[in-house]
C-alpha cells in the first residue's frame, strides 16, 4: 500500500520535471541552422581537400615541385608537374592536380611536403552532379587568390 | 428562394452550424498540424518548417495538396468494403459532437437534454474505425494496431465516464449548456481537480496520442492501423485524430474550465467563443507538450495505470462528491 | 402535413433500411468480421427506432453499450480466438440447413403475424407522456429497484465469471493432469 | 394521412423481422460468434418490441424503457461470458465451430 502511493508520488513528480524541461526548451533560443540560407563559421582544424598556402612575403606558393606529395599519396590522386623557367635555377610549378574522388584525406602529403606548401581547405560545400567536377586544378585556385 | 422561405427555420439553422463546424474542422487540422510541427521543433531546440510562406505557415496547406493529389492505394488482398469505410468512420463520429458543444452562450447547433451522453455514445464508435482499418487491411502490423486500440479503450473509456459522472452529481444535468451555466461563479476545475486530471489523461488515451499511441507506435508496428493507408485516407484519418483532440478539449473546457465563462467582453453572448477558444487550444497546446515531452508507455503499464489508478481514483471522487454533493 | 414531417419520416425509413440491411449481412455475410459488422449496423438502425419511439436515452445508450461495446468485445473475441484464415473462412452452413432455418424463420413469422394481426391492441386509459431521462432514473430507484440491483449483480457475476472462464485454460497448462 | 412511424404495426413487424432473422443467424451460423450475434438480434427485436408496447400502449413510459435498458445489461452480460467462453473452448479445441466439440457425444 505504501508502495502505491509513493509510485504515485514519484511517478507524477518525474512527469512534472520532464514537463518543466521541455517547457524550457520551448523558450530557448534555436541551436540548429537553416543550412542553405545561412552557413557557421567552419572550425580550423577541418580537414577538407588539400590547398596550396599562399606565403604571405612573396605573394606565391612555396611549392618547389619535387612531386614528393604526388610520390607519398597512397591513393595516387596528385598530379604535380614542374617546368623550368629562364633565369630561374630550380624548376617552378606548372601543374597541381588533385582527383577528390580517390582521395582518403589521409594527410599523407601535408606531412611529407619538404617546404610546408600544403594545408587541408575548410571546404565543406562540396556537391556537384558529374566525377569530373572533383577533379580540382589546385594551382588555379591558388591563382584565383592571388589576384 | 422560394423554397427557402418555406424550409423550417431551425433546419437552415443546423444546416448551416453543419457547414460552419465541417470548414472549421479542415482549419483547425492545419492549425493543428502547424502548431505541432513548430512545438515539436522549438522542444527540440531546432525551427519546424521554415519553408513555405513566412516561418512555413503555409507547409500545412502544400501537405494537403500532397494528401488530395496522391493516389488512393488499395493493395492486394484487403478487404475493400472496410477499407474504403475505416477513414470515413474515423472521421464522422469525430464531427457530431461538435453540433452539441456550446461555444458561447448563443452559438451552439443544438442543445440536447442528454449532450454530454450523446458525446460519449458518438467518441465510442471512434474505436470502430481503428478496428474496420486495422483488420481490412490484412497486415498483421494493422492487426496489431487495431487490437491493441480495442484493449486501450476498455482501459480509459471507464475513468473517463466516471469522471464525467462526478460533474453530472454536481450540476444534475447531462446538458454542456447548463453546465456550463453553473460554473458561472467557479469552474469545476477547482471544485474537481482529481476529475479534471483523470480526464485529461484518459482523453490523451481516447486520441491515441502519445504516450498512449499505442495503435499507431511507429517505432513498433510502422504505423499501425493506417500502415496501409495513403493519401486521402491517410489524410482522413490523420484529420480525425485532430477533430478527436479538438473535442476532448473541448468537452474539457465545458465540464471544467467554465465553457465561454471569462472577463465580460461587448455582446458576451456571442463574443465568450474568443474564452472558449483560448482555453480550448491552451488544453490543445498541453496535449502537444505531452506528446513531446514523455515516452511511449508500455502496453501493460497503461492497463496496470488504468486499472490500478485511474479507476479506484475516480470511483473514490464520485463517492466524495456525492457526499459533499447530498451534504 | 409540414415539412418537418416529411423529413421526420424520410429519416425514420432510412433507419428501418439500416436495420434491415444490418441483419441480412449479419445472417448471410461469409466473413465473421462482416457479420459483427453487419450486427453494427443493425443496432444502429434500432438506436434509430429508439428514437422514433420517443426516448433519446435509450438512443444513445444502445450506442453506448451495443455499438461501443458488445460489438467491440465481439470483434476482439474473433481476433483473439481465431487466426486470420480461420476468420476468413466461411461461416454459413450448407444447404441442408437453409432448408431448416427458411422453415423455422417462416414459421416464428407466421405465427406472430397472426398473433399481431388478430389481437386488438387496446392503448392505456391514461398514459403519462414524460419520456425524460429523470422519470426514468426516478422510476429505477424507486420503482424498479430490484431490476436495478439484478442488473448490477449480473453484470459483476458476468465480469467474474468472464476472467474465471478466460484464465482457466491457462493455469491448467501448469498442474499435472490427473 | 396515416404516419408509418407513428404506427404499432410498424415496430411490431420490424421487431418480428429482427426475430426471424435471429432464427435464420442461429441456425444457419457455423461459429459461436455468428450465433452470439443472432442472439444480439433477438433480444434487439425484444427491445424494440418492449418500447413499442411502452410508446403506445403502457400508462407509464418508464417501464418499457427499464426493460430495454434491462435486456442491454444482460446483453452485455451474455457477450461478455460468451466471448470469454468461445477463448477458453479455442483454447483447447482450436476451433470455435460448435460442430467440432464432441467430447461430450460419447
Amino acid at each position: 500500500m505504501k508502495r502505491y502511493f509513493s509510485d504515485l508520488f514519484v511517478g507524477g513528480k518525474s512527469l512534472v520535471d520532464g514537463l518543466v524541461v521541455t517547457t524550457k526548451a520551448l523558450f530557448q533560443p534555436i541551436v540548429t541552422v537553416q543550412y542553405p540560407r545561412e552557413e557557421i563559421d567552419i572550425t580550423p582544424n577541418f580537414r577538407g581537400h588539400i590547398d596550396l598556402i599562399l606565403d604571405p612575403e612573396k605573394n606565391t606558393f612555396r611549392c618547389i615541385a619535387c612531386g614528393m606529395c604526388e610520390r607519398s599519396c597512397p591513393s595516387e590522386c596528385i598530379q604535380v608537374k614542374g617546368k623550368k623557367v629562364e633565369g630561374k635555377k630550380k624548376k617552378t610549378l606548372a601543374l597541381f592536380k588533385l582527383d577528390f574522388t580517390k582521395c582518403s584525406l589521409c594527410g599523407t602529403c601535408v606531412e611529407i611536403c619538404p617546404t610546408q606548401a600544403l594545408e587541408f581547405s575548410n571546404e565543406y560545400n562540396l556537391a556537384a552532379f558529374s566525377k569530373e567536377a572533383f577533379h580540382y586544378d589546385i594551382l588555379k585556385r591558388l591563382e584565383e587568390r592571388i589576384i | 428562394m422560394e423554397i427557402i422561405s418555406t424550409l423550417p427555420p431551425e433546419l437552415i439553422r443546423m444546416v448551416f452550424a453543419a457547414i460552419i463546424i465541417i470548414s472549421f474542422i479542415f482549419l483547425n487540422a492545419i492549425m493543428m498540424g502547424y502548431l505541432e510541427r513548430k512545438i515539436a521543433g522549438h522542444v527540440q531546440r531546432r525551427p519546424g518548417p521554415m519553408e513555405v510562406g513566412f516561418h512555413g505557415i503555409l507547409q500545412l496547406v502544400v501537405d494537403g495538396v500532397k494528401l488530395v493529389a496522391k493516389e488512393l492505394l488499395i493493395p492486394i488482398n484487403v478487404d475493400r468494403t472496410f477499407f474504403r469505410l475505416a477513414p470515413i468512420l474515423s472521421f464522422t463520429p469525430v464531427i457530431l459532437p461538435l453540433l452539441v458543444i456550446p461555444f458561447s452562450e448563443k452559438l451552439q447547433a443544438r442543445d440536447l437534454n442528454l449532450g454530454l451522453l450523446f458525446i460519449v455514445s458518438m467518441t465510442s464508435i471512434n474505436v470502430m474505425a481503428l478496428l474496420v482499418g486495422g483488420w481490412g487491411s490484412n497486415n498483421k502490423y494493422s492487426m496489431f494496431g487495431a487490437m491493441r486500440a480495442v484493449a486501450q479503450s476498455i482501459a480509459y473509456e471507464i475513468p473517463i465516464l466516471l469522471s464525467m459522472l462526478a460533474i453530472i452529481l454536481m450540476t444534475n444535468t447531462f446538458s454542456l449548456k447548463e453546465i456550463v451555466g453553473a460554473q458561472q461563479k467557479i469552474w469545476f476545475v477547482l471544485l474537481q481537480p482529481i476529475a479534471f486530471i483523470i480526464y485529461i489523461i484518459s482523453g490523451v488515451a481516447e486520441t491515441n496520442r502519445a504516450p498512449f499511441d499505442l495503435p499507431e507506435a511507429e517505432s513498433e508496428l510502422t504505423a499501425g492501423f493506417h500502415t496501409e493507408y495513403s493519401g486521402m485516407g491517410f489524410s482522413l484519418f490523420f484529420l480525425g485524430e485532430y477533430t478527436n483532440m479538438f473535442t476532448v478539449a473541448s468537452v474539457a473546457t465545458v465540464l471544467f474550465l467554465g465553457g465561454w465563462h471569462g472577463p465580460t467582453l461587448p455582446y458576451g453572448e456571442y463574443l465568450g467563443i474568443v474564452w472558449f477558444f483560448l482555453k480550448v487550444y491552451f488544453l490543445l497546446f498541453f496535449m502537444i507538450m505531452i506528446r513531446w515531452t514523455y515516452p511511449r508507455v508500455r502496453f501493460d503499464q497503461l492497463l496496470n495505470f488504468a486499472w490500478k489508478y485511474l479507476v479506484p481514483f475516480s470511483l473514490a471522487n464520485i463517492l466524495i462528491t456525492a457526499v459533499v454533493v447530498k451534504l | 402535413m409540414t415539412f418537418y414531417q416529411y423529413i421526420a419520416e424520410g429519416l425514420f425509413f432510412a433507419f428501418v433500411l439500416l436495420v434491415i440491411a444490418g441483419s441480412f449481412i449479419t445472417i448471410r455475410a461469409r466473413i465473421l468480421m462482416h457479420t459483427v459488422m453487419g450486427l453494427a449496423v443493425a443496432l444502429l438502425g434500432v438506436a434509430g427506432i429508439y428514437f422514433y419511439l420517443g426516448s433519446m436515452f435509450l438512443t444513445l445508450m444502445q450506442i453506448l453499450i451495443y455499438v461501443g461495446a458488445v460489438c467491440i468485445v465481439l470483434i476482439f473475441g474473433i481476433m483473439v480466438g481465431s487466426t486470420p484464415t480461420e476468420i476468413a473462412e466461411k461461416t454459413i452452413k450448407g444447404r441442408k440447413n437453409i432448408f431448416l432455418a427458411v422453415s423455422a424463420a417462416a414459421a416464428a413469422f407466421f405465427l406472430l403475424m397472426i398473433s399481431i394481426l388478430k389481437t386488438e391492441w387496446v392503448p392505456a386509459a391514461a398514459q403519462v407522456r414524460d419520456f425524460s431521462a429523470e422519470r426514468l432514473g426516478e422510476s429505477f430507484l424507486y420503482q424498479y429497484c430490484l431490476a436495478f440491483e439484478l442488473i448490477s449483480v449480473i453484470l459483476l457475476i458476468a465480469i467474474v465469471g468472464a476472467i474465471i472462464l478466460a484464465r482457466g485454460g491457462q493455469e491448467n497448462k501448469g498442474e499435472p493432469s490427473s | 394521412m396515416i404516419f408509418i412511424s407513428d404506427n404499432l404495426y410498424t415496430y411490431l413487424i420490424l421487431a418480428v423481422f429482427l426475430l426471424i432473422a435471429g432464427i435464420y443467424g442461429l441456425i444457419q451460423h457455423k461459429t459461436f460468434i455468428g450465433m452470439l450475434v443472432s442472439t444480439e438480434l433477438i433480444l434487439n427485436g425484444a427491445g424494440i418490441n418492449f418500447m413499442a408496447f411502452n410508446r403506445f400502449l403502457a400508462p407509464d413510459p418508464a417501464t418499457g424503457q427499464v426493460i430495454t435498458l434491462f435486456i442491454m445489461g444482460i446483453a452485455a452480460a451474455e457477450a461478455a461470458i460468451v466471448v470469454s467462453f468461445i477463448i477458453a473452448v479455442f483454447r483447447k479445441y482450436h476451433s470455435i465451430d460448435p460442430d467440432d466439440l464432441i467430447e461430450l457425444q460419447g
